[in-house]
């Protein structure tokens, strides 16, 4: 049972990049969230505050969607 | 404030996803906004997807790269020792692009100008190219720091 | 898979977030379990907040972070041209701290030790020291590598 138990919780374990799209859904979240509140676009320091999470921890997490890397790049390449 | 990192990391394309986060955790510090970060990580990628596919053609080598925080902005220096630009003139253009075999835009240098305040390509043919950059960003609020 | 980058930042307090979530942007390379990479993060932390208390003693200095990156794992020097430790083997000790009116925990190596599969402390005093730790990742579906 024990092993089945191991079993079960390291092929479920959560990999870095599927918890960092989460958290950056999140922070998109915050981000509306605070904009809607103040009027205007909140800081890094905000929204990892919303978050309560270092800021760097926001920006790596952001970095996991960010949109095309290379605005002119061809996908394909 | 005043804060400085110097990161060198192998030419390989894995990393310029890399390159990207070390700069925007770095700036972080000095509180931009996402927008902000965005377009210093764009100009970021593009110096570094440069010293990759046509510094080092990619081959082997080791890419610098250079941070400085001060009061209202970044300064950033991405370097490599690889081919380097005959006309730097020509490079800088926009659509100019020495690979058109590739498909590449010849936007790179274009997109840097734009999200960035000043960059400086000093290049010697054979030895390599540095690029500087600069963004400042709006005043903030201090109390928001974390 | 083989990869490796080379660090040099400020020893400033702001710079210990910094530092653990460099070394965690180029560990996700392997795409490890959250655990794994939060135990390589914390081990980080503890490495980077010795050499900026102890080794500069909250003074100015360079640290110097390397990280090289294997099929199954990844290998972190830590390093400071600090003070150094003159008896490794009493540092390393559980609940041992020079400062203990910082209400220090004195549990820094202990949790590097736990939470890496190897730590090496290399130090001379008056020239520095050199935390080597290493921590492999368990296999994992190639698939999902990002
Ligand atoms: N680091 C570099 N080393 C050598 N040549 C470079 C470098 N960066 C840019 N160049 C030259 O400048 C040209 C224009 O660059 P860029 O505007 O980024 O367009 P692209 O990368 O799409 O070709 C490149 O095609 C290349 O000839
Ligand atoms: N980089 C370093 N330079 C000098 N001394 C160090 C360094 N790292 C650790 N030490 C010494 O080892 C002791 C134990 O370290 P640690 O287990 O992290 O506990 P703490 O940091 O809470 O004191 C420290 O109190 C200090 O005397
Ligand atoms: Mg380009
Ligand atoms: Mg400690």
């Amino acid at each position: 049972i024990g092993e089945i138990r191991r079993y079960l919780r390291d092929n479920n374990a959560i990999r870095v990049s599927r918890s960092l799209r989460d958290t950056a859904y999140k922070a998109l979240q915050a981000r509306e969230k605070l904009t809607n509140a103040s009027g205007k676009d909140p800081t890094v320091a905000e929204i990892a505050k919303e978050m309560d999470l270092p800021r760097e921890d926001v920006v790596f997490a952001l970095d996991a969607i960010a949109e095309p890397v290379s605005l002119f790049e061809p996908i394909y390449h | 404030m005043k804060n400085e990192m110097r990161l060198d990391f192998a030419s390989l394309s894995e990393n310029e996803a890399f390159a990207r986060v070390v700069v925007a955790a770095f700036a972080a510090q000095l509180n931009p906004t996402i927008e902000e970060l965005a377009d210093v990580k764009t100009a970021v990628s593009e110096a570094v997807t440069n010293a990759i596919i046509h510094g080092y053609e990619n081959g082997p080598g080791t890419i610098h790269l250079s941070a400085l925080l001060f009061e209202d902005g970044i300064k950033i220096e991405i370097e490599d020792d690889g081919r380097g630009i005959a006309d730097v003139e020509q490079a800088r253009m926009p659509f100019y692009t020495s690979k058109p075999e590739l498909e590449r835009s010849g936007m790179g240098f274009t997109v840097m100008e734009n999200f960035m305040d000043e960059v400086e390509v000093h290049s010697l043919p054979g030895k390599g190219t540095r690029i500087v950059m600069l963004r400042r960003f709006e005043a903030r609020d201090p109390i928001v720091q974390v």
